[in-house]
Parts: structure tokens; C-alpha cells; sequence
């Protein structure tokens, strides 16, 4: 219980992740999804920091990408938040279920 | 006129949260002064510590986690993720991972999160927007997650890990993360650079107006 | 280098807006209670993100009815009403109605009176002008010149305060000559201050009116063209700030101002010396500069005031005898003075009683604060404080 | 017969209740205590808390050091328990006997808790805690005493006696006793915590900011970065602090907030990495102790782009810590008071002590990255040869002492305090401008130049009368701009009429 290994972190990282999929799943605002997507990949970046960790941290392949991750994640927001904004510009509104149109 | 208690408890979060970074990992008998000069925890065998503050981050993160899943209000989810990036954040602490944690805070907390916000605001109607979503559909969700989670949970706990339990740490990882990126990961660090290039491009031109 | 102004002229209106995302537009009140509205003016702004497509003033807040009191008392009554129309400048208030009942009733002013009049009348428009360029800094978030244009103001107030007993609602300027005769020493004292506060003003040129901050802020913002503010009905500094020499002190000396020699300051093609980049005609920073120039000249006239002041005569006094028993003939007459803020005229008619029948006030800051809506288009939503504050309005006298 | 009564007499004593009751009595009877003496002895005061304070770092610079010594010596692989104890008091005896110290007898006892992890890091956490909340409400009343001189007037004189020494502590008990408004329209919650995510940041800041060598609480070694940070996520409690208020002014407030935050960061990080190339590291100690020598071997004076990233970084610094002129999110004439419009309390005064300790944190970033961080600008040669317990102390205090740091910092927080009561204000299109078009090339110049400095003239061709030299030319650059300041200050009209006015032709 009070020997914290690699399982603990595993446990925490796969509820992020499931919790961001159900966000992914029910949330009907396009920046609520992508908030959704930013929990997805903190999850992952938590396996991916605590298989280095407990690897033996000899390389830390692990923590550069996750800093990918991070980098990369922030390029795929600022890129959806502008096709949030031309969606919203288009449509009048961020609700998904509106984008089901080709008109554009 | 009252300060409530609940004033008073707030104000001790600050003092929570500083006194639970301030004890994490505490550096174990042999330590390597010339190192832990330099800063650089070389091992994390903190016990009971440890333990307390990987529960107080992991509970922090499940439980915005959790309210980010059932808030309809998008502005209060954003906070909410606030709140899940920096427990992760320190959980990087914990894992020994400075840089990443810290890049997580300058990144993420600083960087994406504001741009979620700022898109919020640019795009929202009115300051309450809400989006309604069918209860059947948020049952059907919660099942196909539960299963899933339980799936994840049962192959995590019960699969053999290969572990390494002693980290051996040669200088400082951030000199490892100089080397790696300028040798090893020269080609994919450079293929993000020019990525993110095209991507501030991309958002540019997208954002614009005609 | 790019221009990185805004479009701030209104001129080009029709041009397409620079935004580089849409956004709402919000419909944002500032005021009736706000810093920089400069009393209890309302403007509703449509703005866009930092961008106001449309400012329209809404007034009314601070309306008591100054006109129809003026029907009810005699004009000698009437005189303290004058003082809280324009507070910051209640000596030309008074003089105007002063002057308005006097060219009705044919009163004979003393000529001691007539000079002691332009004197505080210039005094008065420095000490306005100097709340105008403190409070002008203070919308740009410039804290320091206001103190120290108070810190001057008040040693004006004292020269007032010395003469009449008020250091702002003064009726001293009243029908018939000036309610009391100057205290003994008050040349001497009035030239000291003159000579302290004539360098001063280099001092608020180098802290505010050459600050680059400053004339970033100031110059090209809200730009009014000479035809515009004509068109407008102008006066005062607002219309000299568009290089138009207009003032009724040179244009239709009323009193002795004909016996002085001054200048009328106006913007830029006028010549009035060293102007920083960056400044047009007729925008904020000209409005600005208008005024502190007009603070040297009200120096000048005040020295020459000082200088051909006649001696204190015991038996003609400073005030007409008859000045509280006049009766007003059945007639009717405008009068226009410049205030601090621009044209202040009244129209008075009388009835053949001691109580006018309709007593009319035109104030500047009402004419000038309705280019506000022309002025405040398309600008950022930081210039619409610079606007407000370089037409210097006071709500005292636009609500009346 | 009705009688004329003053409503305000009729109101009953003002009557605390719960924790405030405690905090209001206490204050006041430190307050009874302290005013008489305080204004008595105003100078025999400020001497003794000098004098003191240099004891106290001593003490702590010669204690701490001695059980580091005692610790290293004594490696005997003893397991170390929850509180980080290896060492008995009777080791500490012997060490202390062998190296014939003085009164080890006591000493002993003395050094025995310092070697307690736990116990140290509560200590410093309470110091730090302390510090943290001691600066702002000294940068306070030091700002209102600055701007009061600048405006020809006094600021506060009465509380306390001494110059309103106790004016500060006057405002903050004020402001926990008033009532905590939350505007019914607002988002409750979210406006409940957002002081609370502008506070905390700018105090974890402080955790890692070494004061001194030794005086660091964590000395981690992504500090710079982990600063930075913090100083960054503080805008995540502006914004929200701004949308939860309901308010069209500080929402207004929030995003020019976000917007000038998010700008100013980059080139304040890339002027960053200046320093960080030169010293080869993120670790704020290692940093500070390589300026050690001199005025001469700071990183502003390195070469002629380290001094121009100085100046980038500390003007980028005041847009960071939304201070004049770039006080946009709160300036008082457009937005009322932007963010905070809606706050009131003891929430007010969380925005504002985030803000000075905000102030503090990017001083001390200057200080340690640029400014030789807690050494003197006196040349380490001139030191005095350590052959005598007070030449030893005399040159901790004069070579390397927290004194230093911390007087560096307050002589920037005063620069920002001058600024601030001098300029005005500009626009958000300018401060964009002065971000994107100005600042940003300069940083990535001097980022680039540095490097080609680095690679071509350090290590083998600069031989330290070369970089006298260099320094020399910098301090007389420097001395220069200030002296045309200074000039322009003092013959202001025409200084000014040549920097900023153009004759026209024809006038």
C-alpha cells in the first residue's frame, strides 16, 4: 500500500485515460472534445514517464517522447482551436452534431 | 465580518500543496553530494513520503478528472483540467522527471490551456453555454468506459512488468535530454520543429478572417 | 514599418474593419459611473474584442433644472446657478451671465472691476486647464502630472479664496463689477505666482506632453478635420486642436480684452513650434497641446492686467450701485464668452420685472461632447478615455 | 420634538467575530507595543534589524555548512531514518572537539537539529512562507512612501508612527475583516478559487529561488525553468478570476491579460537562454555561483548581447508582472480596475500580493540570470585572507550574502515603482507591437549573437584583461545611457525636444 511502483501509475494513467474518452464520447462542444483529447494523452504520458522511471533511467527515452507528446499536443490544439473557430464561423456555433453537413 | 473556517482551510491549500512538493522525494543515505549539489535526485525511496504525496496527486487528478466528465460547463472544465495537468505535473516530480513535469506546467498549464480558454470565450454565445446530451447516450458512454477501464485495470495489475527498481542516474538528466535530442532523436526533434512551424502557419491562416 | 495605429480616423469609415477574428459584438456601458467619464456621462459602446465600432453618449444624470431657476430668481440671484454649471471654471460662468444682463440692463461696469474680471477670468482658465491636462495624464495612466497640476491649482485657489472667501463656487464675477475690491498685497502675491508657475508648464511639456508613451497614445487618435469640427459647432480648445483660429476674445473682444496683446494657440498649421511625431491636426495630443499653450497666454494677459490695473477708487467701487434693484426691459439678448471649454453663451429675456422670463445657457462642453459619437468610431476601446478626456467635458454644465 | 440625529454615531462598535476577532486583537496589541518604541527609535531599530539579520545569515552560513562538513566527513553508510538524522550528538562533539572549535559543548546540541530533513524543511518552509508574504506588504508601503516623493507629497504617515511604517499591516487587517462579496451573477466557485490559482503559483516560485548559495529550500535543477513557469500559470487565475466575475470590464481585464502574458513570454524566455548558454545549465545555484569574482564576471557585462538581453528581459519582465506601462489588465481609466473589478477582501489583496511577489520573483530572475545574483560587485581579489573568525564573517557578508540579493532586487522593484509613477500607459496594439516587432527580433539578435561570441571568442582567445576590457566598455555604455538620462532629467526640455520632437518645417 505504501510501496508506490509502477502499478500505481499505470492504475492512475488508464483512469485518465478512460475518463477523457468518456469526455471525448459525451461532450458536445468541439473544445469540450479536445479537452477530452488533452486527458487522453496525459494519460499516456504518464505510462510513458513511469516506464522510464522504473526501467532503471539508464536512457531517458521515455521523457523525450512524452516531451513529443507535449509538443505534439500542443500543435493539435492550437490547430483545433482554430478549426473550432472556423467551424463556429461557418456554423454559428461549436456543436458538433451540427458539422454533420458538407455545405461547409 | 466572519472569516469562515472554510476560509482559513482554504488558505492553508497553498501551504498543502507547497509543503507536499517541498517533501517529495527525500534523498536516500547514499547520496551523491556532488550530485544532490547540482540538484538532481538521484533515487526516489521516499516510503510512507512518497506514498502520501502519490495519493494526494493521483486523487487530484481522478477527481478533476471525474469533474471534468460531469461538468456542463465548459469553462469549469477547463479549470478543472487546470487542476489535472498540474497534479500530473507533479506526479512527473515524483517520477523523477523534472524537466517533463516542469514542461508540463509551461506547456500545458501556461500554453494550451489559455488557448482552450481563449477559444472558449471566442466561440461561446453567451458566458453559460450549454450543451444538453441525452441521458441514455451518457449511461451508454459510462458502460462502454467502465468496460474498458476494466479491461485496462485487469491487464495493468496482473501483467509481469520488467523493472529496473534501482534508477542509476549518470549527470544530470538535463544534460541526457541535451544529448538525446541533439543525437539519438536529432531526426524526429527536427521533424516536430518544422511540424510546429507549419502548424502556427496552419492556425494562423485557418483562424483568419476572409 | 507598417502602421500599427489603428484606424482611428473617421473619415475612412467606410474602410473594411482590421480584425483578425471575428467576434461577438458586445454591447459594453462605460459609465455613468466610471474613472475616465469625467463625472457621470454614459457612453454605450458596441465594441468588437478591443475594437468600438460605435460610441453613443447618453447624458442627463446630473440635470437640475439650472434654466428654469433662472426664471424664478433675479439675476443677481442667479449668479451662484452660473458657478455650478461649469464648476471647474466659475468666474467665466459668472462673467457671461454678467455680461449677458449687463448688455440687456445697459449697466456701467467700473473699470477697476472690468480689469480685476479678465484677471480672474484668465486665472480661472489656467486653473481649469490645468484640471484638464492632470486629469488628461491620469486617462493615460499617467498619475504624477495630475498632482502636481493640483499642487499649482491650489495656490490659485488661494489667490480666489483671497479675493472672494470660495475656493470653487466663487460669484464673484457678479451683475455690475465683482462683489468685493482686491485684498491690498494681491499684485504682488498674483506676479510671484505668475513668475513660479510660468516654468512649470516645461515641466508638464517633459513629463507628459513630450512623453512618447503620451503622444503614441494621443497623436492621430480621434482625429477631427477643420471642416468637421465647424460643421460640428466646435469651440474653444476642441476647435482650435483642428487648426482653426477661432477665439472670441480676438474674433469679438467683449470687456477689455482688446486692450491686450495675446495669442490665440491653435494646432498644427498654425505654427505653434516643437510638435512631436506622429501628431495630425486636430487630433487628441493637438487638443491637448492647445491648452497649455493657452496657459502661457492667459499668463501674458494677466501680467498686462496687472500692470494697467487703475487704483482703487473709494467713490466708484468695484460694483454698479443699482446692480441688485435693476429692472429687466422687455427685450432680449445672446451673449457669447469663451470659456475654458468654448463658447459659453446666454440668452436672457427680460419682461420689464426685476425676474428674467427665460433665461437660456448654450454651454461648450454640451456642443462639443456631441462630435463624441463622430470621433469615437472605429477606434480601440483605450482611445475612447483619450477622446472623452481631450474634449474635457464637464457634466455640470452639459446636463445643467 | 424630533431631534437631529448623526446616523453614523447611532452604528454599534465595530465588532469582529471568529478567527478575524484573534487576528484583529493580536494586531492591535503589537500595534499598542510596537508605535511607541517604534517611533522613538526609528534608527537604533533599522540598525539592530541589520545587524541582526547579517548575524542570523552568519550564524546560518557557519551552522549549516559545519553539519554539510560533519555529514560529508562521516559517510559511514548508517541507515537514515524518516527524519534524515545520521549523526549522534556526541559525533557532532567529536567532530567539533578534533577541529578544536569553540563552545562545542553547546554547539553540538545546536547543530544536532539541523541535520533533521523534516525540520528543516518546515523551518524553510515557514521562512519562505514568511518571506513571501513579508515582501509584498513591504513593497506596498514602500510603493505608496516612492510615490509620494515622486509627487511631491509624503504617502502614508500615520500609522505606526514612523513614517506609516505599520500602514500595510493597517490595510491587511482591514482586509480580512471586510465582507467577502460574491456578485450574484457570477460563477460562485469559480470566483471563490481563482485568487487562489493566482496566489499559489507566485508562492511555489519561491521554493526554488536561491537567496544565497546555501539559501535555496529546493534546489532542483529545472529551477529557471520551474520559475518561469510559475510566473506563466499565475495568468490561469487572472482569466478565470476575470470570466467568473460576470463582468464585461474584466473579462475585458482577463483576455489582455492572457494576451499580453502569452506574448511577453516568448521573448522573455528567449532572452533566457542567454545566461543559460553561458552557465551551461538550469540550475539557479550553479548560475549564481559561477558570477562569483566581480562586478566584471556577471552575465550582463559578458559580452555586448548579454547587456542587451538584460535590458529585453527586464522590460519583457514588467509586461510579465502587469506592471506600468504595461498595466493593461487593471489600468483604472478604461477597464475600472479589470479583473479584480468584482473582488473585495481578503481575495483583493490575494490578487495583489501575487502581484508584488510576482515583482519580486522576476527581480530576483534578473538578478541571479544577469546580475551576479548574491555576490558583490567588488573584485574577489580584494577579499580579506580568512585568518580570523571576523575577517571570515566580514567576507561572507561583503562577497556572497543574501544582503546582496535581496538589495539588488528592491533596487529593481524600485525601477518598476519609478516607472510606474512616471509613464503613462500604452495601448494593446502597441504593446503587441512592442512584443512582436520589437522585442522578439532584438532577443533572437542577441540570442544569435551570443552564440557567435560564444562559439568564436570564448574559452581560448578572452583572456581576463580582455574581458576587463569588455566590461569596461559595457559599464561605460551603461554609465553613458544613464547619464544622457540623467541629463535629460535635469535639463529635461531640451534633452527631450532632441530625443522625441521633430521641427517642423515652416514653425
Amino acid at each position: 500500500m505504501f510501496e508506490i511502483g509502477l502499478t500505481h501509475y499505470l492504475v492512475v494513467a488508464t483512469l485518465l485515460f478512460v475518463m477523457g474518452i468518456f469526455v471525448m464520447i459525451t461532450k458536445r462542444n468541439a473544445i469540450g472534445i479536445l479537452i477530452g483529447v488533452e486527458m487522453v494523452l496525459n494519460g499516456a504520458n504518464i505510462n510513458l514517464v513511469a516506464f522510464n522511471r522504473y526501467n532503471g533511467m539508464s536512457n531517458i527515452d521515455g521523457q523525450i517522447v512524452s516531451l513529443f507528446v507535449i509538443v505534439l499536443a500542443a500543435a493539435e490544439a492550437a490547430l483545433a482551436v482554430a478549426i473550432c473557430m472556423n467551424f463556429y464561423k461557418n456554423l454559428n456555433t461549436v456543436d458538433v452534431d451540427h458539422g454533420d453537413t458538407l455545405a461547409g | 465580518m466572519t472569516l469562515r473556517l472554510k476560509k482559513i482551510l482554504l488558505l492553508m491549500t497553498p501551504l498543502a500543496i507547497a509543503l507536499s512538493f517541498a517533501t517529495a522525494p527525500v534523498q536516500a543515505a547514499d547520496t551523491d553530494l556532488s550530485l544532490s549539489d547540482q540538484g538532481i535526485q538521484t533515487s526516489a525511496d521516499g516510503g510512507l513520503l512518497e506514498a502520501l504525496m502519490f495519493y494526494a496527486c493521483a486523487g487530484v487528478t481522478l477527481a478533476c478528472g471525474f469533474a471534468i466528465c460531469l461538468s456542463k460547463n465548459i469553462v469549469r472544465m477547463a479549470v478543472y483540467l487546470f487542476g489535472t495537468l498540474a497534479a500530473v505535473a507533479l506526479m512527473y516530480f515524483l517520477l523523477l522527471a523534472n524537466f517533463i513535469g516542469v514542461i508540463q506546467l509551461i506547456v500545458y498549464a501556461g500554453g494550451t490551456l489559455i488557448l482552450l480558454i481563449f477559444g472558449v470565450m471566442l466561440t461561446s454565445k453567451s458566458p453559460w453555454a450549454k450543451f444538453e446530451v441525452k441521458r441514455s447516450e451518457l449511461i451508454a458512454a459510462g458502460i462502454v468506459c467502465a468496460l474498458f477501464a476494466g479491461m485496462l485495470l485487469f491487464v495493468v495489475v496482473n501483467a509481469e512488468w520488467p523493472l529496473e527498481t534501482d534508477a542509476v542516474v549518470v549527470g544530470s538528466s538535463m544534460t541526457q535530454f541535451g544529448t538525446g535530442l541533439l543525437t539519438d532523436y536529432l531526426v524526429p526533434f527536427e521533424a516536430i520543429s518544422v511540424l510546429l512551424l507549419v502548424v502556427m502557419i496552419g492556425a494562423a491562416y485557418m483562424a483568419r478572417q476572409e | 514599418m507598417a502602421d500599427t495605429i489603428a484606424p482611428t480616423n473617421p473619415a475612412d469609415a467606410s474602410a473594411p474593419r482590421q480584425a483578425d477574428v471575428r467576434t461577438e459584438e458586445m454591447l459594453v456601458n462605460m459609465g455613468p459611473q466610471h474613472p475616465s467619464t469625467h463625472g457621470v456621462l454614459r457612453v454605450v459602446l458596441r465594441t468588437d474584442g478591443e475594437m468600438v465600432l460605435e460610441s453613443v453618449p447618453h447624458i442627463g444624470y446630473l440635470h437640475r433644472c439650472a434654466e428654469k431657476i433662472g426664471e424664478n430668481v433675479a439675476p443677481y440671484q442667479y449668479v451662484p446657478y452660473t458657478d455650478r454649471m461649469d464648476y471647474l471654471a466659475g468666474m467665466n460662468n459668472n462673467q457671461a451671465f454678467a455680461l449677458a444682463v449687463e448688455k440687456l440692463t445697459g449697466l456701467e461696469v467700473p473699470e477697476r472691476a472690468q480689469y480685476i474680471r479678465v484677471m480672474f477670468a484668465e486665472l480661472n482658465r489656467i486653473a481649469s486647464h490645468l484640471v484638464a491636462i492632470g486629469t488628461y495624464g491620469l486617462d493615460m495612466g499617467a498619475f504624477t502630472p495630475f498632482l502636481y497640476c493640483f499642487r499649482e491649482r491650489e495656490m490659485l485657489l488661494d489667490l480666489f479664496e483671497s479675493a472672494c472667501g470660495a475656493r470653487l463656487t466663487y460669484s464673484y464675477i457678479t451683475v455690475g463689477g465683482v462683489t468685493d475690491d482686491l485684498p491690498d498685497n494681491f499684485v504682488d502675491v498674483c506676479s510671484e505666482f505668475l513668475d513660479y508657475f510660468e516654468p512649470k508648464v516645461d515641466d508638464y511639456n517633459n513629463l507628459l506632453s513630450y512623453n512618447h508613451i503620451f503622444v503614441k497614445r494621443t497623436g492621430g487618435v480621434g482625429v477631427i478635420s477643420a471642416e468637421d469640427a465647424i460643421r460640428f459647432g466646435l469651440t474653444g480648445p476642441v476647435l482650435r486642436g483642428s487648426g482653426v483660429k477661432f477665439d472670441l476674445r480676438k474674433a469679438k473682444p467683449y470687456e477689455i480684452y482688446d486692450r491686450f496683446n495675446f495669442d490665440v494657440p491653435v494646432g498644427l498649421p498654425g505654427g505653434t513650434g516643437e510638435i512631436p511625431r506622429g501628431v495630425v491636426v486636430g487630433d487628441c495630443w493637438s487638443r491637448y497641446y492647445v491648452r497649455v499653450k493657452e496657459m502661457i497666454e492667459s499668463v501674458k494677459i494677466i501680467r498686462q492686467c496687472l500692470r494697467d490695473i487703475p487704483a482703487a477708487d473709494e467713490k466708484e467701487g468695484v460694483c454698479h450701485k443699482k446692480c441688485k434693484t435693476v429692472k429687466l426691459p422687455d427685450d432680449e439678448v445672446y451673449l457669447e464668452i469663451e470659456n475654458p471649454r468654448g463658447q459659453l453663451g446666454f440668452y436672457v429675456k427680460g419682461d420689464g420685472s426685476a425676474i428674467p422670463a427665460r433665461v437660456k445657457a448654450r454651454g461648450p462642453s454640451f456642443c462639443n461632447l456631441c462630435v463624441l459619437e463622430y470621433a469615437g468610431k472605429n477606434c480601440l476601446l483605450a482611445d475612447i478615455p483619450a477622446i472623452i478626456g481631450s474634449m474635457d467635458v464637464v457634466m455640470g454644465e452639459v446636463d445643467r | 420634538m424630533t431631534q437631529f440625529s448623526v446616523p453614523w454615531k447611532q452604528s454599534p462598535p465595530l465588532e469582529y467575530r471568529g478567527p478575524a476577532r484573534g487576528i484583529v486583537a493580536l494586531a492591535r496589541m503589537v500595534y499598542t507595543m510596537a508605535t511607541p518604541i517604534v517611533s522613538r527609535f526609528p534608527g537604533p531599530i533599522l540598525l539592530g534589524a541589520i545587524v541582526g539579520g547579517t548575524l542570523l545569515v552568519w550564524a546560518h552560513w557557519m551552522l549549516f555548512g559545519w553539519v554539510e562538513t560533519i555529514a560529508a566527513s562521516d559517510v559511514n553508510g548508517a541507515a537514515q531514518s524518516v527524519w534524515g538524522q545520521t549523526l549522534t550528538t556526541a559525533e557532532i562533539g567529536a567532530y567539533l572537539d578534533s577541529h578544536s572549535i569553540v563552545a562545542s559543548g553547546i554547539l553540538k546540541y545546536l547543530l544536532w537539529p539541523l541535520q533533521l530533513e523534516l525540520l528543516r524543511d518546515l523551518v524553510g518552509l515557514g521562512a519562505i512562507f514568511g518571506l513571501f508574504n513579508l515582501i509584498p506588504v513591504y513593497a506596498i508601503w514602500w510603493e505608496r512612501k516612492v510615490a509620494g516623493r515622486i509627487q511631491s507629497r509624503m504617502g502614508p504617515m500615520r500609522v505606526g508612527g514612523w513614517h506609516g511604517w505599520a500602514q500595510s499591516f493597517a490595510d491587511g487587517v482591514k482586509l480580512v475583516g471586510k465582507e467577502d462579496l460574491v456578485p450574484e451573477q457570477a460563477d460562485a466557485m469559480l470566483f471563490r478559487v481563482a485568487p487562489y490559482l493566482a496566489f499559489v503559483p507566485s508562492l511555489l516560485a519561491f521554493l526554488c529561488l536561491p537567496l544565497g548559495s546555501y539559501w535555496v529550500f529546493r534546489n532542483v535543477d529545472v529551477a529557471l525553468i520551474f520559475i518561469i513557469a510559475m510566473v506563466g500559470v499565475e495568468v490561469v487565475g487572472v482569466i478565470v478570476a476575470g470570466w467568473a466575475s460576470n463582468n464585461k470590464w474584466s473579462v475585458y481585464g482577463a483576455m489582455r491579460e492572457a494576451c499580453q502574458m502569452v506574448s511577453y513570454e516568448i521573448p522573455m524566455t528567449t532572452v533566457l537562454l542567454i545566461p543559460i548558454m553561458t552557465a551551461g545549465t538550469l540550475n539557479m545555484v550553479q548560475i549564481g555561483d559561477m558570477q562569483t569574482g566581480g562586478w566584471f564576471s556577471w552575465n550582463a557585462f559578458h559580452n555586448p548581447f548579454t547587456f542587451i538581453a538584460f535590458i529585453t528581459y527586464y522590460i519583457a519582465s514588467l509586461a510579465n508582472c502587469k506592471r506600468a506601462p504595461f498595466d493593461l489588465p487593471e489600468s483604472e481609466s478604461e477597464l475600472v480596475a479589470g479583473f479584480h473589478t468584482e473582488y473585495s477582501g481578503f481575495r483583493w489583496a490575494l490578487f495583489f500580493f501575487a502581484e508584488y511577489a510576482a515583482m519580486f520573483v522576476v527581480s530576483a530572475l534578473a538578478v541571479t540570470l544577469f546580475l551576479g545574483a548574491w555576490h558583490t560587485p567588488i573584485p574577489a581579489t580584494w577579499a580579506f585572507e580568512e585568518d580570523s573568525i571576523v575577517k571570515i564573517f566580514l567576507n561572507g557578508v561583503l562577497f556572497s550574502s543574501p544582503f546582496w540579493f535581496i538589495f539588488k532586487c528592491f533596487i529593481f522593484i524600485y525601477i518598476q515603482l519609478w516607472i510606474r509613477w512616471t509613464l503613462p500607459r500604452i495601448r494593446i496594439d502597441q504593446v503587441l507591437y512592442s512584443c512582436v516587432q520589437v522585442m522578439f527580433p532584438i532577443a533572437c539578435v542577441a540570442l544569435v549573437g551570443h552564440a557567435v561570441w560564444m562559439v568564436l571568442l570564448d574559452g581560448t582567445v578572452v583572456s581576463d584583461i580582455i574581458r576587463w576590457i569588455l566590461g569596461l566598455l559595457t559599464a561605460a555604455v551603461t554609465f553613458g545611457f544613464l547619464s544622457v538620462a540623467a541629463f535629460g532629467y535635469r535639463n529635461g526640455r531640451q534633452m527631450v525636444g532632441y530625443l522625441a520632437v521633430k521641427q517642423l518645417p515652416g514653425a
